[in-house]
Formats: C-alpha cells, structure tokens, sequence
C-alpha cells in the first residue's frame, strides 16, 4: 500500500507536480469498498467475484514466502523460488480471465493483449532470475541468499541478468512502457473495465501486493550479500533497497512511451530470452 | 494556370446560363447553371486549381443557390442557383472525394437533392430528427420542441 | 479472426469530445473505419441569422474553445469588408498578436493530447505546464484565459499597455527554450518515434484530392499557408517561413507543429517590436450594406473561410463557417486502414481533431 | 463508526469522469488543466478516471444536443450507486450561448439530476476545484 503511495508520488513528481497525500491508496480502497456492485448481466456473479479473491489470495501468500525468507531461514523449504514464482505469475492469468467472464468489448481484447504479454513476459522474468538459482546452485531463497552472503551480491556478476529480471517484472506488472492491456487511451481499463465497487478494490490491492513482492523478490536475489538479515540496520537496509528499485520503476514508467503489442512482442523474443538465456549458459559456464 | 485564365474559360461555358441577378461577391464569381458543374470542375482541374474550400447554401434575392468556392492563391466561386425543387446537382464525390462532407451538410441543412450521395443515415442531425432541414427559410422549422421526444 | 467492431464511443478518454466511429478488427489491425458526427452539431449558421452582428461574435468565439479568437477575427474582417471599414493598424497588429499567442497554446495543447494518448503522460504535464504561460499572457492582454472577447468589428477593444508589453516579451523568452525542449523530445526520442512514424500516412496526391488544410497538409509537402500566400491583416510586414516536410506521417506532422511554435514565438516578438501608434477601433455603423463577403484566414489547424451575407439589416441573412477539421475528419478513414489497433490513438491525435469545430 | 470511516474515504478520493455533452471544448481543456503541474489536483485525492464503473462524480460540460442526450442518461445509469452530478460551464448550467438552438435541450439538469452548478464560459480551473470541494462538504 505504502509503495503504491511512493509511485504515485515519485510519477507526479516527475511530472513536476505534488503527488496525493499517503493515506491516498488508502482511502481509494475504503472507498471502493463502499461503492454499489454493478455488473453486466450474462456474468455470473459467483466467477466474477471468485476472480479477483483468489488472484488476490495467490499474491499474498507468494508475499509471505518471500517476507518469511527475509525474516529467517526455516520458513524457506527447497523448492520456494519455483512456487514463489510460480504465485506472481498466476494473477496476470486470472486477470485475463477476469477480462473473459464481463463480455464487455474492451475487456475482451484488453484480456487477449494481457494473454499476449503473459506468456512473453513470465518466460523473461523466470529465466532471468534463474540465473541467480544456477548461481548459488540452490532453489531456495536462504540457498541464494547465503550464496551471496561471503561472496559478492550477484548484483555485479548478474548486471544483465538484474537488467532482465527487471524488465520481466515490468512486463508482469504492466506498468509503463508495457502496460497495454491496461492502456488508459485505448482499451480504456482492459480486463478491469466493468469492475466496481469490491472487485475493483480487490484487483487494486492484488496490483499493490504484487508490486512488493516483484521487488522483494528481486531484492532478495540480487543484493541479498550486503547485510545479514536479522538485525535492525539489515531491514533498513532492504527497505532503502527496496525503495532504489521503485524509484528505478517509476523512472522508467516516466520515460517511455506505451509500446505497441507488436513491437512489445518481438522485442522481447528477438531480444530479452535469446539474451537471459545465453546469460545462464555464460554463469553455468563460470 | 492562374485563377485568371480559367475564369476566362469559365465565362464562355456560363455565357447561356439565364441570366438571374446574383449579388456581388468579393472574389472572382461564375453562374452556372445545374448539370454544367461537372464540365466546370473538368476545367478547373485543368489549371490545376484543386482545392474547394466548402460549399454554401444560401438564400439569394428569390431562389437557393449552391456556391462552390474553390481556392488556388485567390478564390472562385462557382455559382449554381436551385430553380426549383427536382433541379439536382451532381456529385463531386468521384473526382474531389474530400466534397463529401460539404455535399451532405447542404443536402441535410437545405434538403438539396444530391444524386450519387447516399444520404441514409444523418450526418449532422441527431438521428431522432423529426423536422425537415433546418437552414430552410419557407418551411421554417420550428425550433426544438416542434421535435417530440421519443 | 473473427471480424470485431470496436465502437470509440460518445464518451472515451482519447477524444476530449464526443465522436463516435466504429472500427472494424481482424484481430489487431484494422479493415475500416466508420464515423458519425452529429453529437456537437448546436446549430450555430441559425443562431446567427437571429442575433445582430455584434451579438454574433460572442456567438463565433464559443464555435471552438480552442482557436476561439481565430474565429472571431475571420468573422470581423468579412463584416469589416462588406462595410468597406479601414481598421486601424494598431488594432490588427493586436488581432495578430493574439492570433499568434492562440497558435502557441493550440500547438501545446495539442503536443500534451497526443503524448497522453500514446502514453508519455510527463510530456504530456511538461507541454500544458509551458501553455499555462501562454494562458497567463493572454489573460494579461484580454481578461480571459480561453475565449478572449477582445475583438469587435472595426477594431479591438483593450489596448495593449506598456506593463503588459514588457511581460509578454519576458513570458516569450521562457517559452522559447521550453519549446525548444519539446522540439528535441520530438527528434530524437527513440521511443516516441517508434510509436509515431511510418502511421497515418497521407501522400501529397491525398492532400490534394481531399483538400486538405494546415499542418496535416504541409506535413505532406504541400506547404499552403494563407498567412504567406494571401497576406490577410498586415502579415505581410513581417518575415516568417513556412515549415513543410515531405513524409507525411504523424511523427513529420509533430514535427510540423513543433516548428511552427517557435515560428510563431519569433512573430510575435517581431510583432511587439513593430507596435504601430494609433487608436485601436474604428467605428461601425449598425446596419451593414447589402453584399456578399468571404474572408479566410489561418487557424492553428488550417484554413478557417466565413462567407457572409448581409441584406443591408442589422442581422445577418446567411453565415456559413468552415473549418480546417472537417477536411481532416475525410482523412480519417484512409489514414487509419490497415493500421494496429494501438495506432489509431496515435493517428487521432495525430491529426489535432476539434470536434466542436466540425459540428458547429 | 464504519460509516465515519467511509466517508472519509469518500471525501477523500473521488474519482472524475468527464462527458462532454456537446460543448465547445473550452471547458473541457479547462478540465483536462486541472491534471496538470499549476492546479495539481491529484493531491486532493482527484483522479480522472476513464470508465463509468470506476467513477464516482460525473462532470459534464457543454449544452446537452438531442445527439448525446441517450448517452448521457446511459452513462449516468452506468455509475455504480454513492454518484453526484456536476455541470460545468455555463452551457451546462442553462445551455449558456447557444440556448435556443433548434438541437439544444438547455443545460443538462433537464436530463439528469445535478448537484453543482460551476458557471463561467469557460468555467475556471480554480472554479472546477471549488465545485468539487462545495460539493465534498456536502456529502458529509
């Protein structure tokens, strides 16, 4: 909720002006909450709510995860990295579906272009972090991190990789220069187009949850060496780190303008999955 | 090339037109009669004079009149007054296809016959118009509550 | 795919206004296109042949919020023309001035409509954030920050000051670097580019077939500029160039814009130097003499032509306003086959439509 | 308790969606101004919104033409339940200018019910902000 609050913030003051106070994400979800439901007859209501609980439902416990692998290392088990992954991925799914259940026309196509995206981007997103797990030769999260912890962050050997992972989670985000199916001057909201009221509100926090997570998880595999975890100054530590990769978010979300699906596609094939991928050859190779 | 000459031409073709009283334009001024526009507009083209700036309806002395002003550095008017009511003019939509706009906004505004518009569905009337065109003078519509509501 | 007709409503965050056209899909680009205007269509030829002429020019400056004094001005020299009335040249030096100063801020405007469409929302704040300068100025000069009722027939109504002069010619400066900014986001900016060349695109052999006016068509090498070629209210005293590129697609056309707001920053600090002495009105009689005048000028978007008929009372028999955006509206379809869905925004935009215009 | 809390949700974040209803569009970019960097209103929690389902107050600009006079009542209907009505600009309030035109229904409350009325021709960006903070004290 507070990140949310931060991007907004650091967007308007790009844009030179005073972003909204921080209780801001806050009271847009009371409020939503408290809005009358409104949805086209042809849905049936039982899909239509059950959407946006479970896609909420999956990005908080991927979250947990990723904050239970912060705190301390028994709640992280072998294979989490997968599953963690595995949960980010899901909502951009339910978000498509979500799109399907209300026919409106908007959401139709707003849902195929988030399909698109999905499957370009959570290829990306996965093989470029990837990289990190080959690394430390470990699928947990306390594996990678304790990889890093005597050697360097995997910041600098892994730049690349970091610069895909990223560009992975902003895909999987939609956010700016990716964020078609939401694109506010085409498809007018997508998928979330004859949404309101608590469904709306319920996409609006799995947007935030989602958020928190990405980074975290990035966070988690690329600057993980610095600070042992447990003692206060390693938890400001993470926190400032987290809020580097969000300003680093925003600025990029500043700058570009919103790509076409056509371009969006082929850049990512031509470019980012050869690129992660000759990446983790080069790291297995070390 | 200049608006010069093809005035010049212009005048012979206009030379059998009745002669109606027209009122004085400040631009250079042709009167033609219905079906002699397409020829008019052959030799406009020649001297390379495309560009039409809009076509006004407009109400002169006893009868309507259609003014096409074409624009190439200074402007000509073609003048072609409406007699009557089956008096039609030709479209110029085959060779000019930006008149199309002009030709259905007379049509709609002043219910000048058009043939080779299709003037099916309204172009700038609301499509629940009850009254007939707007901008004629004798069968002055009535304004809005002439027009019931559905 | 199976054919999907997309209608862009009455109500849709890319237009400001209501328009509504179907498009047809096969999958993501597009067959064709169909339009429907008619929503803003107020009927303003009959309100006119109700109201007096000097009624009229409140009438004339709501046809379009944007290029409001454009159309007054147009609509003063047709009636200043049937009255054979000599206006004082201090008074068109301050029409033109405002003429200019509107160009600006329709420029900005548009320049913000078309970043937020394909999603630069920052250039979309940066260029409405310098307008508002240019909406200071021109409430410093006329009262009012959009519809500026400074111009009568015979003349205008406020006078320029000497306070007002010199905080123009500051406002100018600062406005200058910042459209040189914008200039540079224009050129070089990979990102805008890909989103904004190759689209729309429009041949010269288009431009002359559907007549089209103004910065669409000079971006298409037809360089047409009334304000070069028939020197209405004294521009010929000053020096400006008409900017034209010969590519024809949406980029070429921002290009176009950007390059004539520097343009016409330089005119009208040309204009405030030459500031002729002299009083600003001339007076009008009341009843105009029976005639028929049509006097074009040109507006931010093309060329704007009044044809004027008077039958010698105080109100007019007929007036007939056209403006540059219906010759855009024509182009609509042929621009936007075979396009991605995501361009038509970008096409739109491209073409700075205002639909308030096209009604009237 | 609860519902304090909601209204100061409510108060605090309304959401805009704005129709145009046949207006000259000055009021409409007076609108639009309020996003930007001078009169910055995405402080007071006002957010533009695109779709009727997201939105809270409906601002509406221009006289109502007998062309959008359908849609404005759909668009209306659309708008989940807590919705207020704000007419800006004088052609909205009374039909302004043009009132009287063959094609005009005078102002927009003959369609639907209003709450505030901003007058101006071009109604100002600052009138805008007034209205919607008028008309925030009176959902209290």
């Amino acid at each position: 909720m507070l990140f949310h609050w931060v991007d907004r913030k650091l967007t308007a003051k790009f844009e030179g002006r005073i972003g909204p106070p921080w209780y801001q994400p806050l009271a847009d979800v009371i409020k939503l909450f408290a809005k009358e439901d409104i949805l086209p007859n042809g849905t049936n209501d039982l899909f239509a709510s059950l959407l946006p609980l479970t896609s909420f439902a999956t990005v908080l416990t991927a979250g947990f995860y990723i904050f239970g692998a912060f705190i301390s290392t028994e709640f992280s088990f072998a294979g989490d990295f997968i599953v963690i992954v595995f949960l980010l991925s899901l909502p951009s799914l339910l978000f498509f579906l979500g799109g399907w259940t209300t026919s409106g026309v908007y959401s139709i196509l707003g849902g195929n272009r988030s399909l698109l995206q999905y499957f370009s981007y959570e290829v990306l997103f996965l093989v470029a972090l990837s990289g990190t797990s080959i690394a430390s030769g470990s699928w947990s999260l306390s594996g990678i991190r304790s990889a890093q912890e005597n050697g360097l962050p995997y910041i600098i050997p892994q730049l690349i990789g970091f610069v895909l992972a990223m560009a992975g989670l902003i895909g999987k985000l939609k956010r700016s220069p990716y964020d078609i199916p939401k694109a506010k001057s085409e498809m007018i909201v997508g998928p979330l187009t004859e949404y309101s009221g608590k469904r709306l509100a319920l996409w609006q926090l799995t947007d935030y949850v989602q958020t928190i997570a990405g980074i975290a998880l990035l966070a988690q595999c690329y600057f993980s060496g610095i600070w042992e975890v447990y003692s206060l100054p390693g938890i400001a530590i993470s926190l400032v780190m987290m809020l580097g990769l969000q300003f680093a978010l925003s600025m990029i979300s500043a700058i570009f303008t919103r790509l076409r699906i056509d371009q969006l596609i082929d850049l990512n094939w031509r470019f980012f999955i050869p690129l992660s991928l000759f990446h983790n050859v080069l790291i297995i190779i070390l | 090339m200049t608006v010069g000459n093809a005035f010049v031409e212009l005048q012979k073709l206009s030379s059998e037109a009745e002669d109606i009283s027209f009122s004085e334009l400040n631009e250079k001024q042709v009167i033609l009669s219905a079906d002699q526009l397409l020829p008019a507009i052959k030799i406009l083209h020649e001297n390379d004079i495309y560009h039409l700036s809009t076509i006004t309806g407009v109400y002169d002395k006893e009868h309507l009149c259609l003014l096409y002003h074409f624009w190439k550095e200074e402007g000509i008017t073609l003048r072609i007054p409406i007699i009557d009511e089956k008096t039609s003019v030709e479209t110029l939509t085959k060779t000019i296809p930006g008149a199309l706009f002009y030709e259905r906004e007379a049509a709609e505004m002043f219910g000048i016959q058009i043939d080779g518009l299709d003037t099916s569905e309204k172009m700038f009337l609301p499509d629940n118009w009850k009254g007939g065109a707007p901008m004629r003078k004798e069968p002055a519509v009535a304004p809005a509550e002439e027009k019931e509501e559905d | 795919m199976s054919r999907v007709t997309i209608p862009i409503g009455p109500q849709h965050p890319l237009l400001k206004e209501p328009m509504s056209f179907n498009i047809t899909l096969e999958g993501e680009n597009v067959i064709d296109s169909a339009l429907r205007l008619g929503y803003v269509h107020r009927g303003i030829e009959k309100l006119a042949e109700t109201r007096s002429f000097i009624q009229n020019i409140t009438l004339f400056e709501r046809v379009c919020g944007i290029c409001s004094h454009i159309h007054t001005t147009t609509y003063c020299q047709a009636v200043e023309g049937l009255l054979e009335l000599e206006v004082p040249r201090r008074a068109v030096y301050i029409r033109m001035l405002l003429c200019e100063l509107e160009r600006i801020h329709s420029h900005l405007l548009w320049m913000g409509v078309l970043a937020k469409n394909i999603g630069l929302n920052t250039v979309f704040m940066y260029s409405w954030r310098d307008r508002e300068i240019v909406l200071d100025l021109m409430e410093e000069i006329s009262g009012g920050r959009v519809s500026h009722a400074i111009n009568t027939i015979g003349g205008v109504r406020k006078d320029l000051k000497e306070g007002q002069v010199q905080k123009l010619s500051e406002g100018l400066s600062v406005l200058s670097e910042r459209v040189d900014e914008l200039l540079r986001i224009v050129d070089n900016d990979r990102s805008f580019k890909a989103r904004t060349q190759g689209i729309g695109f429009l041949s010269e052999e288009d431009v002359r077939r559907y007549c089209v006016v103004g910065p669409v068509a000079r971006a298409s090498g037809v360089d047409v500029d009334l304000r070069k070629n028939v020197p209405y209210a004294c521009y010929d005293e000053l020096s400006f160039k008409v900017v034209s590129m010969t590519e024809g697609d949406v980029w070429a056309r921002s290009m176009v814009r950007i390059h004539e707001t520097s343009e016409a920053i330089r005119l009208c600090e040309q204009i405030i130097e030459k500031l002729p002495e002299g009083e600003i009105a001339a007076t009008a009689k009341r009843k105009v003499p029976a005639g028929e005048f049509i006097s074009r000028s040109e507006a931010p978007r093309g060329e704007v032509v009044y044809f004027v008929k008077s039958d010698g009372s105080q109100t007019p028999a007929r007036v007939k306003v056209r403006t540059p955006t219906l010759t855009a509206l024509i182009t609509l379809p042929r621009q936007l086959s075979g396009l991605q869905m995501a361009d038509v925004s970008a096409v739109v935009a491209g073409v700075d439509l205002c639909i308030a215009c096209a009604d009237r | 308790m609860i519902n304090k809390i909601i209204q100061w949700a409510r108060r605090k974040s309304p959401w805009i969606l704005h129709f145009n209803s046949g207006g000259c569009n000055g009021c409409d970019i007076e609108l639009l101004s309020l996003l930007t960097p001078k009169m910055d209103v995405e402080r007071l929690g006002i957010m533009k919104e695109s779709s009727p389902r997201h939105a809270d107050i409906l601002v509406c600009t221009g006289p109502v033409t007998a062309q959008t006079e359908a849609r404005l009542k759909r668009i209306y209907e659309q708008m989940p339940a807590p919705k207020w009505v704000i007419a800006a600009g004088s052609c909205s309030c009374t039909g302004g200018v043009f009132s009287g035109a063959y094609n005009i229904h005078d102002g927009i409350d003959n369609v639907i019910p209003v709450d505030v009325y901003i007058p101006g021709c071009p109604c100002r960006p600052e009138a805008i902000v007034d209205g919607v903070v008028k008309l925030l004290e009176k959902v209290k």
